[in-house]
């Protein structure tokens, strides 16, 4: 038994890699259905748009690029789809020229999926240079910085937007970002407007919103992989109830199952290394 | 004269023009910063061509020597190819130039991105052993950590709190006070170039 | 199944696999890999360069729009060619001194601003009146931690004596905070681990039906 | 029906104030109106010579607006439209200029403390020159520098010395050009070779300068190679590959890693480590900091990196300024500390900064 775990303590590198790969591969092509559960920053999100009133109005600002796609994409679909079941209208816009054609993306499966029509159940206001501006500008009044829509509607013409002036009209902000850029809508949208805030952040940028989370600067985040396959789960369990069974999507999820198994296997081999290690140490001591 | 006086002058006066620049607001003020960004660009990006000629003589030296020769030609052979295209077709979208981009450079890119997963895996096997107080508590919050940010980690009361407490207290303390020490140091460092104190630039 | 017909498919899982390679060890496909991607990204960096940076911001304001000042940099950055002649090689300073005046002078302001003095205004404690105790505490220990770091990195005296307890102290701050970042950055790392694996199940063999 | 009678009033009746915004590049003015009557709807507009554009729809009786986008050169002047069911009035304000200072008082605190800073440098700067030998503790990465050249030699195998991937304009990357000037004298006067991969252009030139110095100040001028010093590539992971790929094929025995990192840091330490070799990183970059002392046998934390070149030189002019970081690290304690006491007693002191 002690040599066999002394054994396991001196494994080659191959070997680990080798193991590592299996575990990483393995979720992708056979589902674990593991579940998830949601930690308490996604669910304050959830919780927040799940129980908005029919007609509120969310703007969901799409400030990424491809680059980030595999975590942030998810995220925003899953918050589109979720809006779009509960009567909810997200306002989707970007602060990056390329996050429009990502939130155009976003939209049209809840078009295709869930029968979502553009302009009434959503709208999608597209890219506009120069953040504090465009944050500060929607303040005052949405229309001054974007008369119309990505395609060059008038907003007044959009039955979506009736009633829509500036930020006292819409419920949440969502800033998507694998940067700064949510704080920069909680400097100048929530400090000035006192509009609420919620986030949805790569896993290398969410080390830092911590202590912003604590402080309750924003309302709920979404971080990584993790929060959106929280999000994904919980969306699909809903698209389900709803009767759109097709409309379920586990790109997320199937991506967090994976990376829960890797980081089990590398604690795994923190116990057996250190085991291993005191093993020797005594005999070496004896 | 010419070989350190001029320039010992030039990192003086560019220096502290630079530093006052912050403080003034006039329009001035702000055209001297746009320019200097563009010189700085500039004369930066004219180092290029110094580096092009290191980067093709370490592959031309290695032409001669047998178990580099087939790769270093490919080395210089793709950079040649690149720099043709992208000099001939343009890099607009749909060019050569960019699928090269997308499918050549890109899947390199981002699976030597990737092998970082390998890595943290084996480093972790091989150095988190608790030899000493300071690895053990390196090893034992980042266990921690590990297992909060898994799925597994929201089923167990009190772990997503203890997770937000240690990346919001502990954590934020550490990074700060590093942060300090670091602006300071690097301050210094540039108030020493400014007043000709720090010279190894000049070979000493 | 649905393997891709797409060549450039083909060639991104290729070059895949063979940087993959390199983890059971260095091997021919690796280094073919390797040097392909050097090439390619120098390449790359040089069209990059001439397009972004000598171009617009040398090339074009001389010779296109006759801005005259612009010889200045023009000349600063001939001088790095200077190298060719031994005897004039020491011109190659002068662009160094301007990058290096420039560089410090505009970093000097901006790092008290954006990183000393709001790193300082996060430390201190805020006041406690109407603030939950919790927090309080929080708040009290960032100060703690970010004193003991600081004082760590203080040259001027050994760790001993009053400074042993402080330091051990910083250095306790400093591990926790290592091991979290560690811990916390596995996960974006197998976010990317993940990515590639979708690529080549997905986008090359088409055999995650999942994959839309 | 209409009458549009048509009312002007002067500036003096106060309705409209104009006032220069301080501290800018002049291009903002703040408007202040203040409408007398009720009214059914009014117009703001700015007049520039005989251009006059229309900036706001007041809704509310008084407001103020702050008009940006103006050029310190020219004169405006403010008109506002106010109809009121039969009638229209105008007001107008005087002619304003906007100013564009010379220097901003809000920022005058940092100016202070950037002064201060420069001072204390230079106190110690004098300091030494008197020729007091300054104490520094010790700092075991440090000492460590020159025990891997040597094991380097002793193996015959080559060094690798990364300085970091960023640009010169990171002060990582120049604190680690310092250090390369160090190591390189000390490698050549055990005539091991050095070689130094570099990722960016401008740092590359300065690097080659370095190595060329170093052997010529230790009279070995001969033992410069024009390839040892070399550009890898500009991508950051292309870099990584081909560093990866040297480590392994020419076994180097020790490695250095410092300046300014990001990803790649462990792809490079983590290759090293299974080479076998002994290595030495250091860098300001927080996150990385926790893959290098995971993986590397020694590691300088964050400014240690900077105050490399004042240990391993000596020289008392480095040591001073390290002395003038340490004196301004206390005033920094003291001063989070009495304003953290006087926050405890409700007194909010920001001394214009916090």
């Amino acid at each position: 038994m002690r040599d066999f775990l002394i054994k396991l303590a001196s494994l080659n590198r191959t070997t680990i890699y080798l193991i590592i790969t299996i575990g990483v591969l393995l979720p992708l092509v056979v589902p674990l259905n593991l579940g998830q559960k949601m930690s308490p920053p996604t669910e304050r999100l959830y919780t927040f748009i799940d129980t908005l009133p029919k007609g509120s109005h969310i703007l969901l600002s799409a400030d990424y690029d491809p680059s980030t796609l595999p975590e942030l994409q998810p995220m925003l679909e899953a918050i589109v789809k979720h809006a779009v079941l509960r009567g909810v209208i997200p306002i989707v816009m970007s602060l990056y020229p390329q996050g429009t054609g990502l939130g155009i993306q976003a939209c049209e499966k809840a078009r295709l999926e869930l029968g979502a029509r553009p302009d009434t159940d959503y709208v999608i206001l597209g890219y506009k240079p120069g953040f504090s501006a465009v944050i500060l500008g929607i303040g005052e009044d949405i229309r001054k910085i974007f008369p119309t829509n990505y395609s060059g509607i008038p907003l007044d013409s959009i039955p979506a937007m009736r009633g829509v002036k500036n930020y006292n009209d819409i419920a949440l902000v969502v800033s998507f970002s694998g940067g700064s850029t949510p704080f920069a809508w909680v400097t100048y949208a929530n400090t000035k407007y006192g509009q609420k805030i919620a986030s949805g952040i790569t896993a290398v940028s969410a080390a830092d919103f911590y202590p912003y989370l604590q402080t309750g600067q924003f309302i709920g985040a979404l971080m990584g992989m993790k929060g959106a396959a929280e999000y994904e789960y919980q969306v699909n369990k809903l698209l389900e109830k709803e009767g759109f069974k097709k409309a379920k999507s586990v790109f997320a999820v199937r991506g967090m199952e994976a990376n829960s198994i890797a980081h089990f296997l590398i604690m795994l081999f923190i116990v057996v290394g250190n085991i291993g290690y005191f093993l020797t140490k005594k005999r070496r001591e004896a | 004269m010419l070989q350190r006086k001029i320039p010992l002058a030039m990192v003086f006066v560019f220096g502290v023009i630079s530093t006052l620049q912050y403080f003034v607001p006039h329009p001035l003020s702000q055209q001297y910063y746009d320019t200097m960004l563009k010189w700085m660009i500039g004369v930066g990006s004219m180092a290029i061509f110094l580096a092009l000629v290191s980067f093709l003589r370490h592959h031309y030296v290695r032409l001669r020597k047998k178990e580099h020769a087939p790769y270093s030609a490919v080395a210089i052979l793709s950079f040649l190819f690149m720099t043709l295209v992208g000099f001939i077709g343009g890099m607009g979208p749909g060019s050569v130039f960019q699928k090269m981009f997308y499918y050549v450079q890109a899947p390199l890119q981002a699976t030597m991105f990737s092998l970082l997963s390998y890595y943290m895996a084996s480093a972790s096997y091989r150095a988190f052993r608790a030899k000493s107080f300071e690895a053990t508590l390196l090893l034992i919050t980042a266990f921690i950590v590990m297992f909060s940010v898994t799925t597994f980690g929201n089923y167990v009361p009190g772990v997503p709190k203890a997770l937000e407490w240690i990346m919001a207290v502990p954590n934020m303390a550490s990074k700060r006070g590093i942060a300090i020490g670091v602006s300071l140091g690097s301050i210094a460092t540039s108030l020493k170039i400014i007043l000709g104190v720090e010279r190894n630039w000049l070979g000493g | 199944m649905h393997i891709s017909h797409d060549p450039w498919i083909w060639i991104a899982a290729i070059l895949t696999l063979a940087i993959f390679s390199f983890l059971y060890k260095d091997n021919p496909f690796f280094k073919m890999a390797e040097h392909i991607f050097v090439g390619v990204a120098t390449g790359y960096g040089f069209v990059y360069t001439w397009n972004n940076g000598i171009y617009p911001n040398l090339l074009r304001p001389l010779f296109v729009d006759h801005q005259i000042l612009f010889v200045i940099p023009f000349i600063l950055g001939l001088m790095y060619l200077s190298v060719v002649v031994p005897k004039f090689a020491y011109f190659i300073r002068w662009p160094f001194a301007f990058l290096l005046g420039v560089g410090s002078g505009l970093s000097i302001p901006l790092a008290f601003r954006a990183s000393l003095v709001e790193q300082i205004k996060y430390t201190i404690l805020p006041n406690p009146h109407g603030m939950s105790m919790g927090l309080f505490i929080n708040a009290l220990l960032i100060l703690i931690g970010v004193v003991t770091v600081v004082l760590y990195f203080y040259f001027s005296t050994p760790h001993e004596g009053v400074m042993k307890p402080v330091t051990k102290v910083g250095i306790v701050f400093l591990m926790v905070g290592f091991g979290a970042s560690f811990g916390y950055t596995i996960m974006a790392r197998f976010s990317l681990l993940v990515g590639r694996f979708e690529f080549l199940l997905g986008n090359w063999l088409g055999v995650l039906p999942w994959l839309r | 029906m209409v009458l549009n009678l048509i009312v002007f009033m002067l500036a003096a009746s106060g309705v409209l104030k104009v006032t220069d915004i301080p501290n800018d590049d002049g291009s903002r003015l703040k408007v202040e109106y203040l409408i007398p009557e009720s009214f059914d709807s009014a117009f703001l507009y700015r007049v520039s010579g005989d251009k006059s554009v229309l900036i706001k729809r007041p809704t509310n009786k008084e407001g103020v607006i702050v008009d940006m986008g103006l050029s310190y050169k020219k004169e405006y002047r403010y008109r506002l439209v106010v109809y009121a069911d039969t009638m229209k009035k105008e007001y107008e304000s005087a002619l304003v200029k906007p100013r564009a200072s010379w220097f901003d008082t809000s920022q005058f605190p940092l100016f202070i403390v950037v002064i201060l800073y420069t001072g204390l440098l230079l106190f110690y700067l004098q300091h030494a020159r008197s020729g007091k030998s300054l104490y520094l503790r010790p700092i075991a990465g440090l000492q460590a520098v020159d025990e891997a050249v040597g094991r380097a030699t002793e193996m015959g195998r080559p060094i690798l010395y990364v300085p970091g991937l960023s640009s010169i304009s990171d002060v990582a990357t120049i604190a680690a050009l310092n250090i390369l000037s160090h190591v390189t004298k000390k490698a050549g006067e055990y005539e091991t070779k050095i070689l130094v991969p570099v990722r960016d252009p401008v740092v590359y030139t300065i690097a080659r300068e370095i190595v060329k110095e170093a052997y010529y100040s230790i009279g070995r001028p001969d033992l410069y190679n024009e390839n040892d010093v070399f550009f890898a590539t500009d991508s950051q992971f292309g870099y990584a590959a081909h560093v990866s790929g040297t480590m392994v094929r020419e076994k180097t025995a020790t490695n250095f890693f410092l300046g300014m990192f990001w990803a790649e840091s462990l792809i490079l330490s983590e290759t090293g480590a299974s080479t076998g070799a002994i290595q030495i990183a250091g860098t300001d970059a927080v996150t990385q900091l926790p893959f290098f002392i995971v993986t590397c046998d020694y590691t300088l934390m964050g400014e240690e990196l900077y105050a490399a070149s004042a240990y391993l030189s000596k020289e008392p002019m480095l040591t001073a300024t390290l002395k003038g970081q340490d004196a301004m690290k206390i005033i920094i304690l003291v001063v989070i500390g009495a304003l953290s006491i006087l926050n405890l007693f409700g007194v909010h002191v920001t001394l214009g900064l916090f």
